[in-house]
């Protein structure tokens, strides 16, 4: 267990020091959501019909940007190396390396949805929905993310293969987060796209730790 | 010429060229009015399409508004005081500037009839401030010279 | 450390490795008990580095065992120093500890910082530090260490003489203590009793 | 300019500006605070309302100085830029470390107002018209700049880097100045102008103008003693700052 | 001249070698693409009004995520240094680079922006100017962003930083950009935009190199 | 290369530079003619990168003037070795060449690869090249350039015996031939007549 805290404290304390760089995803997602915001026209209320999905896509894309610097500093500065040698489960270090990124990435998109979907014309009713299925769903991003980002991070290419490779598996967070703030903004009952979100966190919980271990280790012999 | 001379007489020769070809595109540009919004005479003459949504001004006609009996819809009429205007109806809470002969920007579709729906309505405002009573005295001053 | 087994820290039959289809080396027979330095020399692209990776676990080799005595994993030292930019040399040797399941005694990280010659230097994040200083930060994980066996790939680059006897002090510590070292280098480690591996290239 | 004057620049400087300008603050602070009250409670209280909008625009005592304030600060990031990359003056990168911020601050008090204002006028919180565009760009201008210095570690170069998007940026203030000429904005024109009578009568203006003036001095002193502290930090190893130091305690 | 030739040549080989990297932008841009059009909902004529915006987002957004790479391979492996220690004039070879780097990204953005615009609903005679104001703005996008990557190269953070800075000066593009497709979408004349985005790509074209190259230098000292 | 005038190749004058607030050297007083070599030392931290990097023309002195003979450029060899990975040795030099100015003649390139011992390993994208040979990969820079003044930074790391006889021998030929050179370096370089500068660090 000492282990998990020691990671999760050291990730907070980089990003804490290096807090441009966590703050960008965040930067990312407002700025996106404003360039949708202009690029728009004059459509106001088309507008309001399509947000949610827009604003589940642009955390989508902030969360797989983030996703990519997640290994890759560690990789250069052989940091990696040194946690793939110590020996101990492997998973339990790599999920609290994901959970204090986590903590800096997808909750705070999550806490700062409501006002991206007002200013992209949300209806009230449909934010929160919004929140909660990107609550649910960030974390499955996250997870989902890491395993390209730990694939390509000896590759020193940007985070283009990363979401190459990760988009796909994205799809169906995607389509039942989207889904479920849809539903809500025009007043149906997201339930079943909440169900059904739980359900992919659940599995991306249990599956994705130890895939990202083997990933890791076999990107290392690039 | 050395090297180095002639590194920046290339340099210079570039930032010129760009230069006027920036100004001049500009200048070209600034007599192109962007169309952010259909003027009452597009409206009125047909070039304004029917049923996407589209952007449309003018002034509103005194004495042209009408609310419903019920609820918040509204009809008035949209003129640039050239002999163009047409009919806009719109349900929901006006601005507070909304008043006969202010200038009014409308978000909407215009339908087969020639009204246009509007479903967002803003009010411009001038640069002008002036206290109520002035204004009365400038009104008074306008309607009998 | 001194184990009583008396199994070999570390043990590689018929050891082969290569890189698309080009075989780097083979047969690579070495046996590493306590106190033992090996010096693996070579010239460049000769696959020193591959080595030591596969003995680390960080490479896959093409034939051959290799057996490290367990339940202990070795320490290795690469090319990459392992210092995360972000953080002081104290913070990352705090971090390191705790990986390998030791104690993170402030004393403990604060000894070791400074017997690799940080100092003030070793208070701030090692983004600021050169390239030296940023290899002695990489040190400190020899200073406290339980591994018995040290895998060292190039240990005294970009060290000044101060340094580089530094890393000598800490071998030959590490030796008398019941260690083994294997150690690639391009200049002899000018230790006595070493070793050698020819890769020839 | 010989080296000479660059090494004067550079060294001179900071401590010249340290040594000086403490009864500045003093006085901007005294300045600002006083006539901001005087200014605010005039506009607020005493001016009259105005014919169309009534007592909602009022809010244009604020909006307008931190309006103004946001272009004005910009603009004086971007000469402190050029002065940074010509003659490398430590005091004009300092400027910009310091300015960034509070600009930032101002520029969000500007969109702020615009927005609370823009509800019952136009009829709509935000409108994406080309002064509010580019007033939100302004904003992520600032951002960039406060971003950008916070991840560099060395502090000259930090400056450097900030001085080069400081002066890139500055495209951006004429097109908020003008932007209400050139295009259809849903924003009105200027209602002072330097050249033409206001389009409003003194009672309404000059309490405004007391206010910018406030303003003004208000963000002066705040710069000063952003400045004060950034000088001190910077140059935290000399000797007459650990002297100043001794002295202070 | 013949700085920029080579400089050239050896971008396009690096392009061609590292395959995988330079078709990311485009890869990236054909899945966000697919990602909208799932997450949109039924509402396909709503879509079709705010299309020509969205497609126009996309590409900003691929543009962006390519220039973060264009510098920092280079920083990385020290050829930039030599870069700029030739004593040639320095914007040649920038411009040169820049070149490179549109070809291989922002022309084939534009190239297939009518196929994305198909996707999203845009009407057909809404595709001409769509391509048309991407031709025009994504070399502008190319040159605006490189100042941001010079600028952020020596800092080893994601493209985050570089984004937020150099998402501010994208407006002016992205708003002429979308206006101009937009218009012709609801059947009016975009002539206006495609000449303020004209104005846009000779202003960036004229001033981006020697921006860069001062960048290019500052960060260098990081 | 042997210029007839008879200003020095390098000449700097009273020479500070620092990072944030910190002085790393200061006063410091160089002048180098044709044939000079000049050794600079001193320990981790003590600023001889950052002293090369300013006379490149890379870092802003503090106070001081460098003042490097025009029209030249000096030629820098610094910690990164400044060769793309997916280009072969063979495709950087072209490039190098190109941006110099100089011949691209296929052969000029051959030679120098294979003078600094590449071979086939010249041939194949510098990305699967060890350590030592992406370094000599690099030092193929040395052989075609005609700056007559050069920079390098540790010359000798990662390469093996061969290597860094290659580099003594490349300093020679260039001191003959009128160039000079300033080197930081941990070790001496082991060279006749080099004039020396201590950094206190
Ligand atoms: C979020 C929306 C808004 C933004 C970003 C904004 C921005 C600005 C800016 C930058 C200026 C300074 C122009 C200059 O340099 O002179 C300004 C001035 C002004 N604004 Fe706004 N504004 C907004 C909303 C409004 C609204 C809703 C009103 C009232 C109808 C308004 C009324 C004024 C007035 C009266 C001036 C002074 C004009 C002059 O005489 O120079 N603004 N605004
Ligand atoms: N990016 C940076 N930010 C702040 N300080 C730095 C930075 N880079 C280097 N320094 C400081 O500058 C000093 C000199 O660094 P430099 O790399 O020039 O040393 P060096 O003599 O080359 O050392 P080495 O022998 O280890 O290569 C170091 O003490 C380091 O702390
Ligand atoms: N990623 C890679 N892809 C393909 N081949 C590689 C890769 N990395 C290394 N090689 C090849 O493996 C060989 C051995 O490399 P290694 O790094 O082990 O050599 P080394 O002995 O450590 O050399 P040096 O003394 O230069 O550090 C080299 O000839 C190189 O061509
Ligand atoms: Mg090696
Ligand atoms: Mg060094």
């Amino acid at each position: 267990m000492s282990i998990a805290v020691a990671q999760v404290r050291r990730d907070f304390l980089v990003a804490f020091r290096a807090r441009a760089d966590a703050v960008h995803p965040v930067a990312f997602f407002a700025l996106t959501v404003v360039l949708f915001g202009l690029s728009m026209g004059p459509d106001r209320q088309a507008m309001g019909e399509l947000a949610p999905g827009m604003v589940w896509v642009l955390a989508l894309l902030a969360t797989m940007m983030g996703t990519d610097t997640l290994f890759r500093r560690d990789f250069e500065d052989g940091t990696l190396e040194q946690l793939l040698l110590h020996g101990r489960p492997l998973f339990v270090a790599v999920l609290a390396k994901l959970f204090a990124h986590w903590c800096v990435t997808g909750l705070v998109l999550t806490a700062l949805s409501p006002l991206a979907g007002l200013m992209l014309q949300v209806p009230a009713e449909g934010l929160p929905a919004l929140a909660g299925s990107l609550a649910l769903g960030t974390p499955a991003l996250t997870l989902i993310g890491a395993i390209a980002a730990a694939l390509t991070v000896g590759l020193g290419r940007g985070g283009m293969l990363a979401a190459v490779i990760a988009l796909p598996l994205f799809v169906p967070v995607l389509i039942f987060g989207a889904g479920a703030s849809l539903a809500a903004a025009s007043g149906a009952s997201p339930a079943a796209e909440f169900l059904w979100l739980g359900a992919l966190l659940a599995a991306a919980l249990t599956l994705a730790p130890f895939a990202v271990g083997l990933a890791l280790r076999v990107s290392q012999e690039y | 010429m050395n090297r180095a001379r002639r590194g920046r007489l290339a340099a210079a020769v570039f930032l010129l060229a760009g230069t006027a070809a920036t100004v001049a595109l500009v200048l070209v540009a600034l007599n192109e009015n962007i169309n952010a919004f259909h003027p009452p005479e597009r409206i009125v003459n047909g070039t304004a399409p029917v049923g996407t949504t589209i952007r449309a001004g003018g002034m509103v006609t005194p004495g042209s508004v009408s609310r419903d009996a019920e609820g918040l819809g509204v009809t008035f009429v949209l003129s640039d005081f050239q002999g163009s205007d047409f009919p806009v109806r719109f349900v929901g809470i006006l601005p507070d500037l909304f008043r006969e002969g202010q200038g009014i920007l409308v978000t909407g579709q215009l339908d087969a009839g020639g009204t246009f729906m509007a479903h967002e309505v803003l009010a411009k405002h001038d640069e002008n401030y002036m206290p109520p009573e002035i204004a009365d005295l400038a009104a008074h001053q306008a309607a009998d010279p | 450390m001194a184990d009583p087994s008396n199994e070999p820290l570390l043990c590689t039959r018929g050891l082969a490795c290569g890189v698309n289809g080009r075989t780097l080396f083979e047969g690579v027979e070495l046996t590493l008990s306590a106190g033992d330095l090996v010096e693996v020399r070579g010239p460049n692209g000769s696959g020193k580095t591959t080595l030591l990776r596969c003995i680390a676990g960080l490479f896959t080799e093409e034939a051959g065992s290799v057996r490290v005595r367990p339940p202990e994993r070795p320490l290795y030292l690469g090319h990459k120093p392992g210092v995360n930019p972000m953080l002081s040399a104290l913070e990352n040797i705090r971090w390191y500890l705790a990986l390998e399941g030791l104690s993170r005694d402030a004393d403990v990280c604060r000894d070791a910082v400074d017997t690799v010659g940080l100092g003030r230097a070793g208070r701030v994040p090692c983004a600021t530090l050169s390239a030296g200083q940023r290899r002695r930060a990489a040190l400190a994980r020899l200073v406290v260490t339980e591994a018995p066996l040290w895998l060292l790939d190039e240990p005294f680059s970009a060290l000044d003489d101060a340094g580089q006897d530094l890393v000598r002090s800490l071998i030959d510590r590490h030796r008398d203590a019941g260690g083994a070292v294997l150690c690639a280098t391009h200049e002899p480690v000018g230790l006595p009793d070493a070793g050698r591996l020819e890769l020839p290239g | 300019m010989g080296r000479f004057t660059t090494w004067f620049h550079r060294m001179g400087s900071p401590r010249w500006f340290f040594d000086l300008s403490r009864p500045w603050l003093v006085g901007f602070l005294a300045v600002g605070v006083t006539l901001l009250g005087v200014g605010t409670v005039w506009g607020l209280g005493f001016a009259p309302p105005d014919y169309q909008q009534g007592d909602s625009y009022r809010i244009i005592y604020i909006h307008v100085p931190s309006a103004h304030l946001a272009e004005a600060l910009y603009v004086a990031m971007g000469v402190a830029g050029i002065v940074v990359l010509v003659w490398r003056m430590k005091l004009a990168d300092m400027f910009i470390a310091v300015t960034a911020p509070v600009g930032m601050a101002v520029t969000g008090i500007a969109l702020l107002t615009g927005a609370i204002w823009g509800r019952p006028t136009w009829g709509a919180w935000w409108v994406w018209d080309a002064r509010t565009t580019s007033v939100l760009v302004l904003f992520f201008l600032y951002l960039g700049i406060v971003a950008l210095r916070q991840a560099i570690p060395r502090a000259d170069q930090a400056g450097r880097a900030a001085a080069v998007l400081a002066i890139v940026g500055t495209v951006n203030v004429p097109i908020i100045k003008y932007s209400v000429d050139w295009w259809l904005t849903l924003h009105q024109p200027a209602s002072i102008t330097f050249t033409a009578a206001p389009a409003m009568p003194p009672s309404m203006w000059v309490p405004l103008l007391i206010n910018m003036v406030g303003f003004y001095a208000l963000v002066a002193a705040f710069l000063v003693a952003g400045l004060r502290n950034e000088v001190l930090l910077r140059e935290a190893d000399a000797q007459w700052v650990r002297d100043w130091l001794e002295r202070a305690s």
